[in-house]
């Protein structure tokens, strides 16, 4: 039915003449054969990473990951410095920052419940009145939590979430040729 | 024929063909300054004619089949977006516009010239309420079973928000 | 005018479908088995697929979408321009930046706003990086279908390394938000190009055995190999998109099609293959893997110095914000950009995400909300694939053929 | 044998071997402990190939192996669900009786060459082969009583399969029987004493029970009958608790069963024992098929590393086309070379 022979001999003219990138790699399935010899390859490949492991998750929480530098985590608002323009409000797409009154100037909370770490609040900020920081892995106990006052949204996150009980040493992830991720100690 | 101040000129001559074999049908044939679009306006009378003729000329799916509501001008206008695999002509995509009665939108269905368009329609008949006749399984694909409000794309629906603490489903 | 058509075609289709597997199977009655696979299935994901079972083969299949649907068209509609961005991204959580750079093409063709060649390079550098970590999900989920848990362990694991490159790159795992109209928000780290040709590396070392343990091993290919056939005719027919596509021999993809970014100026190719079997579809995936990994390279060597933010957006820069932008090259987002006002018109952006071509088409009124916002995901069209390819196969290749499209439901619901 | 005597107690020596048999070494405390150290050699195999960790958290300075015992609890303690509309005496009964008829036949196997098993049949190896069979009807059973779509399919599935690799199963140690002109197992360790170990003598049936033994303890890449993406659990779909722990065992404990029978049909048994002495004979006989089923019981799970599964008209095809003609060159082998050795 949609086969090229009924196309309007127009049309054909245009496909023929007309300029198209095309670059195709011609991909072939192998033929089915060999079996016995990639049955063997196969139990070879598994027995090879059995010999030798390579392990790539991480043994949280007893190890902990420390991520690059740039990374959006739960951030805090310097008081002083916001302007109370209200920007981060009207730019957030989760609805997440609720404005509060102090000292006649509207200065944002955050909901945790709701954010979803764009960091367009932080972007917006035409003072960078935000302090960022790389914590992410928290838990509240309950729903009421995750909304922050005034008062602890201008602490470090960490000063009020619930504590969380790390055991062991901080790794930084390193992109590995051989391994893919391998885990740095940090300090 | 063509549009003037295009550039392209494998458009110019898409351009000229469909010109010439849609001149009777349509209303309105344009390019927009992309110069990948082609915007064609039709009347939904016209649309099956118009929808063969596509078929024709090369134009094999649909990539989409939707609706935009103009509630201040009581109209539907139903977009069609086609295209092709064929070379060349898959640069461009077609948009079908027809303007739809917002109270009784019923358009003959496309899947008989496009399969393509059989799970497009049923999403846009489910939001919009556009009844494509002789679809073969006209059916709510997206919506829940027990959804009650009607056509909740349309501009005139009321999203309602969920109080905390509320268990009922919102529309309810 | 004729619509009488209509039922016949589709018949006609599915008949052909039939006629690929030859069942011999072609009456319905009481010796059917209506099974319900999802939405509590270890086998379906985010959906539910009623297949009607004659003995082990399925005669009738029917996908019941929406079970994770959004309203994304409809939340676009009540929200500012940029407040969609990461909306796009949440359909489809495994290649979110194709999403975005779709929308915020449409968005920038709305304002006539230019990007600069150090933004489009950046995008295409996290849009393949996300294709690769994409297609890596799709193989992981093909595998367990299968049962292969070390294929699932193993994409999973070789995913995680692109995810660590994208969020040196963006600050994100998985939810970058990275495009915003006019350029992108932050510039690459010093150590980036190192760190990516690390793991390129690493993941050409794998794909060896990968197909050793997965694409050569014959109860894999075996399960796959005839299985879902989808000839080009009938692919062409029902608007079948991606890597789905390609195994059956149609040369589509938007990145050759109608370039965007910087696709135009790297040299890259598209896998194609005839069979059209759930073994193509899986082989099309590496060789793209392959493919993205050339276009990072090329994109990483060539990438030119300058901006990362079109002028028209940075002279609105107050002196901190420039401060900011040039000591971390970190793009402050002027005020203008939470209320963003393109003028009246339309205009339509398709990209091609993992899963093949999206579509965005933004209409708008002059107001800061989009009027009407359509978003069409790859997978919306191939979810058609379900009702037409899997009737004459067995229970068992339902998982087979669903992992070989690579389907992912809210991806689909939108 | 001697008696021993426990204050005015004497216990026969005869019923302290029999407890020992069934309870302790190739009964159920060994049983037991494999079972658990299998799965947990699975789980850490896996882990290793698939770059992860595999079970840790329970008893982190052992490797996590008590992290079976952990499930095992949790498995205890969750609430058995019965639904509606089972068939209960079957629901209840059939996982049970297939859990029974897999682990009886350790009675008939023999450890040591000097002391009987505790029921002694000339024909052992018939009568565990026939035993061993029982045990699929309940499974299917089970699936059939589940009221459940998945449960029906995956037990008609397990029906299909079992004919299909039983029947090459049996002929293929009936062909090591006839080699070795003894349907008894301690006969076909002396013969393989006097020869070679029967997997060098055939190495087609050797294979072929090899195969079957994977396919019917439902190992990759035939676990085909409980398939999760298609068939949730297959016949085991609509059990939870106690009984989902149960029959998430009765494959381990064929497991166990069907290698201790290959062990002794084709690797020779308790073979390199020299001891004469009962207890000695006993202790280390044990011992070494113990090793031996346990490095068979390894090679099998590890499999599942490796490879997915078959479809399931695909193992059938295999299992009456290749694996049932291997079965039949096997027999004519066996014919040959026993009338070459006779």
């Amino acid at each position: 039915m949609s086969s090229r022979e009924d196309l309007d001999p127009r049309i054909k003219e245009l496909i023929n003449k007309g300029v198209d990138k095309v670059r195709v790699l011609n991909v072939k399935t192998p033929p089915p054969s060999r079996s016995v010899q990639r049955n063997i390859d196969a139990l070879a490949t598994g027995f090879r990473y059995l010999t030798k492991p390579m392990r790539m998750t991480i043994d949280y929480p007893y190890k902990d990951i420390e991520y690059p530098d740039r990374y959006r985590g739960m951030f805090r608002v310097d008081a002083d410095k916001c302007i109370g323009c209200s920007l981060c409000d009207v730019v957030c797409p989760a609805d997440a920052i609720r404005l509060v009154l102090r000292d006649k100037k509207k200065v944002p909370t955050i909901n945790w419940g709701r954010c979803i770490f764009c960091y367009y609040c932080v972007d917006i900020c035409p003072v960078e009145a935000f302090e960022t920081y790389k914590i992410h892995d928290v838990a509240f106990y309950r729903f009421e939590d995750m909304l922050t006052t005034l008062e602890e949204f201008t602490k470090r996150p960490d000063e009020y979430v619930p504590p969380r009980k790390i055991v062991g040493k901080k790794f930084r992830v390193v992109i590995d040729e051989n391994r893919g991720l391998r885990y740095e100690a940090i300090g | 024929m063509s549009q003037p101040g295009i550039k392209d000129p494998d458009l110019n001559s898409l351009l000229s063909i469909l010109n010439d074999e849609l001149k009777e049908l349509v209303s309105k044939i344009y390019a927009d300054k992309t110069e990948k679009v082609i915007y064609i306006e039709v009347a939904k009378e016209r649309i099956m004619d118009l929808a063969k003729k596509l078929f024709y000329l090369g134009f094999d799916h649909v990539k989409s089949v939707s609706a935009v509501d103009y509630p201040r001008e009581k109209r539907l206008e139903l977009m069609v977006h086609v295209g092709s695999y064929l070379r060349v002509v898959r640069k461009y995509t077609i948009v079908i516009k027809s303007s739809l009665d917002r109270d009784n939108p019923r358009v003959p269905t496309l899947t008989s010239v496009w399969p393509s368009a059989e799970f497009h329609e049923r999403e846009t008949w489910e939001m919009f309420g556009v009844y494509f006749e002789n679809h073969p399984d006209l059916r709510r694909l997206l919506l829940p079973e027990e959804f009650e409000g009607k056509w909740p794309m349309r501009k005139d629906f009321r999203i309602v928000t969920r109080k905390a603490g509320e268990a009922e489903a919102p529309w309810k | 005018m004729e619509v009488a058509g209509s039922q016949d075609i589709t018949q006609e289709l599915s008949k052909e479908m039939f006629r690929a597997v030859e069942t011999g199977i072609k009456e319905e009655g009481e010796r059917l088995i209506e099974l319900q696979i999802g939405p509590a299935h270890p086998g379906s994901g985010h959906m539910r697929i009623l297949a009607w079972v004659d003995g082990d083969v399925v005669v009738r299949c029917d996908p019941d979408i929406g079970f994770v649907h959004r309203t994304i068209e409809k939340l676009s509609e009540n929200r500012a321009y940029i407040k969609t961005i990461p909306l796009v991204e949440r359909p489809s959580l495994l290649d979110t930046t194709p999403m975005t750079i779709g929308y915020v093409n449409a968005v920038e063709k709305l304002m006539g706003v230019d990007v600069p060649p150090r933004a489009k390079y950046l995008r295409t550098i996290l849009a393949e990086i996300t294709r690769i970590a994409s297609h890596f999900y799709g193989i992981g989920i093909l595998a367990i279908f299968l049962g292969h848990s070390t294929g699932f362990m193993w994409a999973f694991g070789d995913r995680e390394v692109m995810i660590e490159l994208a969020t040196m790159l963006t600050g994100a795992r998985i939810t970058y938000a990275y495009a915003i109209p006019g350029g992108v928000r932050r510039d690459m780290p010093q150590s980036f190009p190192d760190a990516v040709e690390k793991g390129l590396r690493y993941i050409e070392k794998r794909l060896k055995d990968w197909e050793k343990i997965f694409l050569n091993n014959p109860v894999v290919e075996r399960r796959l190999r005839d299985v879902g056939i989808l000839k080009p005719n009938v692919a062409r027919m029902l608007g079948v998109t991606g890597p789905n596509v390609r195994a059956s021999g149609i040369d589509y993809d938007v990145r050759m099609v109608e370039p965007y970014e910087a696709y135009d100026e790297i040299d890259f190719m598209i896998p194609v293959a005839e069979e059209g079997d759930s073994y193509a579809r899986g082989l099309i995936r590496f060789k793209e893997i392959e493919q993205s990994i050339n276009i990072i390279r090329q994109a990483i060597k060539k990438i030119p110095d300058g901006e990362i933010i079109s002028p028209q957006i940075s002279r609105l820069f107050n002196p901190l914000m420039k401060k900011i932008y040039a000591e971390q090259r970190r793009v402050k987002l002027p005020s203008l950009m939470a209320t963003l006002k393109p003028p009246k018109g339309e205009a339509m952006a398709r990209v091609e995400a993992g899963r093949g071509e999206a579509l965005f088409h933004v209409v708008s009124d002059g107001s800061t909300n989009p009027y009407r916002f359509r978003f069409v995901t790859p997978s919306f069209r191939n979810v058609i694939l379900f009702k037409y390819l899997i009737p004459g196969h067995r229970v068992a290749d339902i998982p087979a053929i669903y992992g070989s499209l690579d389907y992912f439901p809210p991806e689909a619901d939108r | 044998m001697m008696a021993v005597v426990i204050g005015p107690f004497e216990i026969p020596g005869r019923l302290i071997y029999d407890f020992l048999h069934i309870f302790i070494l190739p009964g159920f405390g060994a049983v037991l402990v494999l079972v658990i150290l299998i799965i947990w050699a699975e789980r850490k195999m896996a882990g290793l190939i698939q770059l992860r960790y595999g079970p840790l958290h329970v008893s982190r300075r052992f490797g996590g192996i008590l992290q079976l015992v952990a499930d095992l609890i949790r498995y205890s303690f969750q609430e058995f669900i019965v639904p509606r509309n089972v068939d209960r005496i079957a629901y209840l009964t059939g996982p049970a009786l297939a859990l029974i008829f897999s682990i009886i036949p350790v009675a008939f196997i023999p450890v040591t060459p000097y002391v009987e098993p505790p029921i002694y049949i000339s024909s052992n190896i018939l009568v565990v082969l026939a035993l061993l069979s029982i045990a699929p009807i309940f499974i299917i059973v089970t699936g059939y009583a589940s009221d459940n779509k998945f449960a029906f399919i995956g037990s008609l599935r397990e029906a299909f399969l079992m004919i299909s690799y039983e029947i090459p199963f049996i002929i293929s140690i009936l062909s090591m029987a006839l080699l070795y002109r003894s349907l008894d197992m301690s006969g076909a360790v002396d013969f393989q004493a006097r020869y070679l170990p029967g997997i060098l003598l055939n190495p087609s049936a050797a294979l072929v029970a090899y195969i079957a033994i994977i396919r019917i303890t439902g190992r990759f890449p035939f676990e085909i009958s409980e398939a999760e993406s298609e068939l949730v659990m297959g016949p085991y779909t609509e059990y939870s608790g106690l009984m989902y722990g149960v029959s998430m065992g009765i494959g381990y404990i064929k497991l166990y069963i069907y290698s201790m029978l290959f062990s002794i049909v084709f690797l020779g048994g308790w073979l390199p024992l020299v001891s004469g002495d009962p207890v000695s004979s006993y202790l280390i006989g044990g011992l070494i098929i113990l090793i031996k089923t346990s490095i068979l019981m390894l090679i099998s799970v590890f499999l599942r590393s490796v490879y997915p599964r078959y479809r399931v008209d695909q193992a059938i095809r295999l299992g009456w086309s290749q694996i049932f003609f291997l079965s039949i060159v096997s027999m004519i082998w066996s014919l040959a070379l026993s009338y070459v050795l006779r």
